[in-house]
């Protein structure tokens, strides 16, 4: 076993909901950030409305952070609930920094590790309000874990000062005194230390903000959407920035008209976007099909969330990859695609963006609730240099350069040529050339009914067959274009290969980078598009891989289904549905299996 | 494909006009000879269909109201009526059904200068398109809806509609509907259009006239067509209108509650005319002056700027 | 499992009761001491939301009307005030977001015998939900439908509701709404209720009586409840409502038109009362009718004799 | 390559519409049936609703019809463009009786085979109408190929009698006259005859009647529905038949009140049903999850046509597989079923109903356009031992038979036991008890929310694991049930095998049968259910097979997929996606391809 890289610490705040303990994580994270440390984040929150356990953890390294990790470094508990409810997850060398009397007779007993109490609510009060607490506990873990106090106290007045002056004083005076009560009364017993930063100072964003980020980085401008648990953020940023940008947003009246509005948005040459759930997704099923008949191009963001039905909403699940890629009455092409974390967010949906506007074709962005709520620090990105697709319309023809001929075979008997402008005109790429209302000359009627290349309705089978062939040779493009796009780490000549998708790819990435660190043989793939799939690359990569491991949560292997009857891989699929996120540890132990020949296939 | 044409279509990112478009009534352009910018395509519909009526005069509009045909947007679901789009040699979009009215708005919202015209026939409009018919109307999103209404479901060959009425006989009520009618003229007043009338697809002249006031209304203008369908509902055919249908002669009504009390006394279904006109914002208006507004009070920001929330 | 319960639920194929019911108000049962058929789960609401006081009213209203716990059928979408079904020990069926209109009208074709309350929150009825509420109306389908309406959307943190109104600031919009709000009486007073009232949640003693008149209306009856939302809707607060709530001493209207020119004017937003109450035949009994006389008219078949059409 | 077997005859109409070609192919199949003809048909007519061609074509034999066969061998051309757009389709020994002057230069020719000429629009005006031109043909049909004139004109009364006597006698005639004046005119210069009936006289379906029928069969007693071609008629038959036997149809505002109807109704205990095509099936994925979670069984019929989206409403296609099997967020476990023709479209619909009401759960089953619009005889179904399963509610309990106790564990802390119906039991099966509204103690809250066995919500890990578990379990029961369920016809041993579903199937059948007679070593293997596969005779029947033939009507092989990622089978896929159905000698060449092992794999 790998062990512990001592430079990355994991750290988890614990209490009440409406103690702060959300509040106070976000302020550490931004601040982490700012000085350059790398730093990902996750929190639960109760699902119902009020009351409840509010979880913050935060993972901080000098490098890249690849998952939460497995266990706790620290443990901040602002009561006795939040530390019974919390400690298995930790170490037993773990840091307990806590306001309970540990003489309490706690149903979990620690057999190792260190306890520091600081009284937080009574230091609170001192300092001016009972809500200070989480800024007492802030200042504790300056004290005890070396993260740099005037970092801090900076962040407290960016963030309050506007607020009040009052509120900074309270809560400097607060984190001073948390401080000092660690420094007065504490004796430091342990080891751990957060690692300095690199001083790029970096920026914060969920998932959720990075995608509604993206949208805009990517010339979207027109939204509508419905509010859906986990995917409603998206909404409220862009109905906040969408409009100071001339774009429009539209709470719609259900998913349906969401996703209705945003074909007619896009088919007026705006990039648009929805952003919904699973219950959404499955409501948008028809729709999606429509744009995929008429060619038009849009992207839509699906935040999963545990199913089946209402399920549970505010629960992790990958469950709505084959809703996604099989969802429609025939065959419907939509691009997947599935960011792995929140950069990747970013930069995936500028990408989804691109391929909708280029392919006139449906996007579906496959994002997860854990992906969605949990923030992370990445470097600013390089907007001068992004790749932001630019669509050229068709313009009208002249005598020296007419439009191009379609094939007079497929018109056929009783369908005449016409001048009219060819709107699905067929030709290698499948990239028909397109018009936008007001452009004069080049009127069109898009249509889902089945249509000849002049978008008239047409039902014969040569007619049939011709564009069918054109939609397909479409998202033949797609999978040229983004048939490299496969992230391959590890050992080239492995014969076991692990591969997932998401979120999941993430805590690969880590177990992986783990166990090749423990020098096993071992590589790990990572389609960047699941729909149309990469083969190329992927046959390339699982070329004499004889063990693949398939990681998903859901509970059927949508993915691994995939993997098997395209490659015909010998998959184990290891599955997990219980609504929390894998960790690098529960990986582990599977490719050791498949190294050993062990698992069964 | 080389050179451009003038195109009056907004490109990609380039910002859309904010200023938001004035609230009054269109004026006329020049009555051009462009016989309704009619296209090649033959309709399919049955001979006698009422639907023809109201190609010829919409047609007739459209000529009259002098727009271009590249300015046009015709949006419509999956019905008999919604066939309609295709001929029209102007921009068009045969979506789903009952989804046409969300795609008109977001026509609409893509490209504020376009002239979007709504069509679709009764089970499109009131029964699955229902919900979108009252959110976009409560809205006062400008478009116009026309719905051509047959009473009954033309392109599954005869089924009962929303607005066919109790006892009526049809391939799914063969003894007889026990269900209530729907008032669609009602509904569309309750939910917020702010133009409400009724015309019938036998009266070209009432028609060609209802559709230029209705389309020149800003906001959202409902009209309702009675337009039989000779093939599944016999019924209701042009023999019976002819006697039932009358115009009224009086005004349009200001007032949502006084023209709720019109057209929802029985007498009142096949009277064709003009029951509700207001002034009120367009959806339109209100997103431009609300992002108009955003965009002064905090700034057209670049994305570098943007960014710097999340520092 | 072993001794038969006295089961009032009609087995599987045994023939349905096709007497019509009688349309005429129902009697109240004796009053019974039963705390409403409460639950043991805890309702999981905030504290002080307004849920509290509609499920204390409904507690009370059904004391008084006597019904059995298993005679009783709740039907919910998803929402915060959907979460009601739990909390009563009766049959219920918590469903899907705007869906539980169409299941309600389920549930009381296979089991007519139910006294079947839909319920649900202003989005969950009046967004996604609109077009089951309005067909439904309009088949005067023989169930009460309770709206909690708080203008916000509760359970996804707050953002806009049809019923919020123009320049209302939620989470999705923050400049203010451009959407006027709809009218959810007027809404389903032209749709077909045929009972149609209002009330309030911090006025139980009105609640209750308003929801036991409702329940003994045969019919769809639509009582729409002002239960404000302290945690996301702070600007429609109980302090908000207290100064505009009144109660109106007029009685019920039986005519539709002159129901909706009350309801619609703005003043009567927040008047609690009983706008509208219409006797015409419910969709439950016009279906009943409708197969006794199919039965009697051509009889009722055994497959040996379907099959022969076939022949 | 096979012969043709010559005791089957395969007679086509074609006229404009409104000239009675269906409803002579109708009345001459009803008149085959009754006289215990086997015989099974195919119709088109013009998608648009006037105008066009009208085709009927039905194929008769001394025993089961297995498909349309290949070619013609009659063509009743009612006109020179029946002629035209129908000849191709005809062997060259093939016989043509037409109304028109074959001296017109054709522009398709004719290289052999027999013409007769009969002027049948005028022989009709003589015998009083010129509406009676398609009895003009029948009569002229009964002369030339010994179909038995007095059954005709015994259909003929009996279809007209009620309407007017008139109408019978000038029909009359017309038979008469066409009849008399191929005797007059024509030698017989063809050997093709009519085989004679059994004299079982037999009942004429269409998939859709078949369906509709079978509900009602099987205690079907509430139907919600909304129009769509081709499924219309299913509940245009119930609206008509439910009442008498107290039960209702209801015409629903949409596809998903329909099916929300349906789930209310099956909560209260009716055997509930709703049909639609795919377009509406993608409207019903969201609430199809809330009937698994909330394990509320119903049926849902889909007659599939050609997509994507609005597509070719008229045409055919098996294009809905995937998404009746993995439309759904999340894993949403429904029954999908394919009958393969229309007697099987009568058992399966009784079949989908038992499954439903006995393992509470939605059943999906697929028809398509072809099936749901063609006839075919069958026998009349022995209804004292048709199988319809009769659900047993639970009971309350008493002192000595208390409700099974649930598992403390999984009830776990802060969710008391409690005396409530425990709606959700786990236990074996995964079948729970069940209490309908109106039955006394047994109350309880049906949802969509994750659920503890008492109906509570609940989303902690354990209990979330043990319901997942439960509603698998319920789902592997019925793989149990009909795990042996599996037609396969042929040679055990062959190294090929070919396999289909749904109308496919049966064309299949009739090519595997050709080819059997040939001496070709091949197996064709039918699961009867889609999902959940059959996955141990599957196994069984596919060991030792080399190559597997799929063959389907949609280009992307979503069934030969499945069965490349379920069993690892080497699968060539025959897709065909231009809306019309496979004919056996399409297939033929495929099975001896493979039999050389020439398919490419
Ligand atoms: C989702 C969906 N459901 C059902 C249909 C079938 N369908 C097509 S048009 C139509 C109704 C036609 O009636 P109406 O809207 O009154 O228009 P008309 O044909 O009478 O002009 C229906 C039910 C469909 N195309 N899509
Ligand atoms: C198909 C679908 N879309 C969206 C949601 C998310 N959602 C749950 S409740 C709700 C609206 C809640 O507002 P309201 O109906 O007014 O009820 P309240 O919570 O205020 O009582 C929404 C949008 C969902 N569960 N399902
Ligand atoms: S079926 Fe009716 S509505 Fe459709 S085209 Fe024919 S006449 Fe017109
Ligand atoms: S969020 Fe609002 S509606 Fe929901 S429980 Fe809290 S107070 Fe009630
Ligand atoms: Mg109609
Ligand atoms: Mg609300």
């Amino acid at each position: 076993m790998s062990k512990r890289d001592t430079r990355y610490v994991c750290l988890r705040i614990a209490g009440e909901g409406g103690e702060g303990v959300i509040s106070a994580g976000e302020l550490l994270t931004q601040v982490a950030a700012r000085l350059g440390m790398h730093v990902a984040t996750f929190k639960t929150f109760p699902s119902e409305i009020r009351g409840g356990m509010a979880v913050y953890q935060l993972r901080t390294g000098p490098d890249r952070v690849l998952s939460q990790g497995d266990y706790l470094d620290i443990l901040v508990a602002f009561n006795r609930e939040g530390y019974d409810r919390n400690i298995a997850d930790m170490t037993s060398e773990g840091v307990l920094v806590h306001d309970f009397e540990p003489g309490d007779n706690l149903p979990v007993k620690r057999r190792g590790g260190v306890d520091y109490h600081v009284p937080m609510g009574k230091l609170a009060r001192e300092a001016g309000s009972h809500r200070a607490k989480n800024m007492v506990a802030l200042g504790a873990i300056c004290e005890l874990f070396g993260f740099p106090v005037e970092g801090l106290t900076e962040g407290v007045r960016l963030k309050f000062g506007k607020k009040s002056e009052k509120v900074v004083e309270v809560n400097l005076k607060a984190i001073d005194l948390g401080a000092e009560y660690v420094r007065e009364n504490h004796e430091i017993r342990h080891e751990l230390h957060f690692s300095e930063g690199d001083g790029h100072a970096r920026v914060v964003l969920s998932g959720n903000d990075a995608v509604a980020f993206g949208a805009v980085a990517a010339g979207c401008r027109f939204y509508a959407g419905y509010p859906i648990t986990p995917a409603t953020e998206i909404m409220e940023y862009l109905a906040r920035e969408l409009p100071r940008v001339s774009g429009r947003m539209v709470q719609a009246e259900d998913e349906i008209a969401s996703i209705a509005m945003c074909i007619g948005a896009s088919f007026t040459g705006q990039k648009s976007m929805t952003a919904t759930s699973g219950p959404g997704l499955a409501l948008m099923s028809e729709a999606l099909g429509l744009a995929s008949m008429a060619e038009v191009g849009l992207v839509l963001v699906d935040v999963q969330r545990a199913g089946p039905s209402t399920g549970m909403p505010t629960k992790a699940e990958q469950g709505d990859l084959n809703l996604a890629i099989y969802g429609a009455h025939s065959t419907a092409h939509r691009v997947v695609i599935a960011p792995v974390d929140v950069e990747d967010c970013f930069y995936q949906t500028v990408n989804a963006f691109n391929i909708a506007a280029k392919y006139q074709i449906p996007v579906i962005v496959l994002s997860e609730q854990s992906l969605g709520f949990s923030k992370a620090s990445m470097p600013r990105p390089d907007f001068e240099n992004l790749d932001v697709f630019e669509e050229q319309y068709a313009r009208m023809p002249t005598d020296g350069d007419p439009w191009p001929k379609v094939d007079e075979l497929t018109v056929g008997e009783g369908y005449p040529m016409t001048p009219v402008f060819p709107r699905y005109l067929r030709n290698d790429t499948g990239i028909s050339p397109r018009s936008i209302p007001g452009m004069p000359g080049m009127e069109f009627r898009a249509t889902g009914l089945e249509h000849d290349e002049f978008a008239r309705p047409r039902y014969d089978p040569p007619n049939r067959k011709a564009m069918l062939n054109k939609r397909q040779a479409k998202f033949e493009e797609v999978r040229r274009e983004y048939g490299e796009q496969v992230e391959v780490i590890g050992d080239d000549e492995a014969e076991v290969a692990i591969t997932g998708w998401g979120t999941t790819a993430a805590v690969i990435r880590h177990a992986v980078t783990r166990a090749l660190n423990d020098g096993a043989s071992v590589k790990a793939i990572f389609p960047k598009i699941l729909s149309p799939m990469p083969d190329m690359a992927m046959r390339h990569h699982l070329h004499g891989v004889k063990r693949v491991i398939c990681c998903e949560l859901n509970d059927t292997g949508q993915y691994a289904n995939i993997i098997r009857h395209r490659y015909g891989a010998n998959v184990h699929a290891v599955l997990k549905d219980r609504g929390v996120p894998f960790a690098p540890g529960e990986i582990t132990p599977y490719i050791e299996m498949a190294i050993k020949a062990q698992v069964r296939i | 494909m080389s050179t451009s044409a003038e195109a009056s279509a907004p490109r990609n990112n380039e910002p859309r006009n904010n200023e938001p478009r004035e609230d009054e009534p269109r004026e006329a352009g020049p009555p051009k000879e462009r016989k309704g910018h009619r296209s090649d395509l033959k309709p399919v519909w049955c001979p006698g269909c009422g639907d023809y009526g109201v190609i010829a005069g919409l047609g007739q509009a459209i000529d009259v109201l002098g727009y271009e045909s590249h300015r046009i947007v015709f949006v419509s679901g999956i019905c008999c009526s919604s066939r309609l789009p295709y001929f029209f040699n102007t921009y068009g979009f045969h979506t789903i059904h009952g989804r046409a009215a969300s795609v008109a708005l977001g026509v609409k919202m893509g490209n504020p200068d376009m002239r979007v015209i709504l069509v679709g026939g009764d089970g499109d409009f009131f029964s699955i398109g229902t919900n979108h018919f009252i959110h976009t109307a409560r809205r006062n999103l400008d478009v116009l809806a026309i719905c051509m209404d047959n009473s009954i479901y033309g392109l599954t060959k005869g089924q009962l509609s929303p607005t066919s009425g109790t006892d009526f006989v049809t391939g799914s009520s063969p003894y007889g509907s026990v269900e209530p009618p729907l008032n669609s003229l009602a509904l569309a007043i309750t939910a917020g259009a702010t133009f409400v009338a009724q015309s019938y697809s036998a009266n070209i002249k009432h028609l060609k006239q209802t559709l230029i006031e209705a389309e020149r209304h800003p906001g959202f203008s409902f009209v309702n067509v009675i337009s039989p369908c000779l093939t599944f509902n016999k019924a209701k055919s042009f023999a019976y209108y002819k006697k039932r249908v009358s115009v009224t002669e009086e005004e349009a009504r200001t007032d949502r509650a006084e023209a709720l009390s019109i057209v929802m006394s029985r007498d009142e279904q096949s009277v064709l005319g003009t029951f509700l006109q207001i002034h009120q914002p367009t959806f339109d208006a209100a997103q431009a002056s609300m992002a108009k507004a955003a965009a002064e009070d905090r700034g057209v920001p670049s994305m570098e700027e943007l960014i710097e929330s999340f520092a």
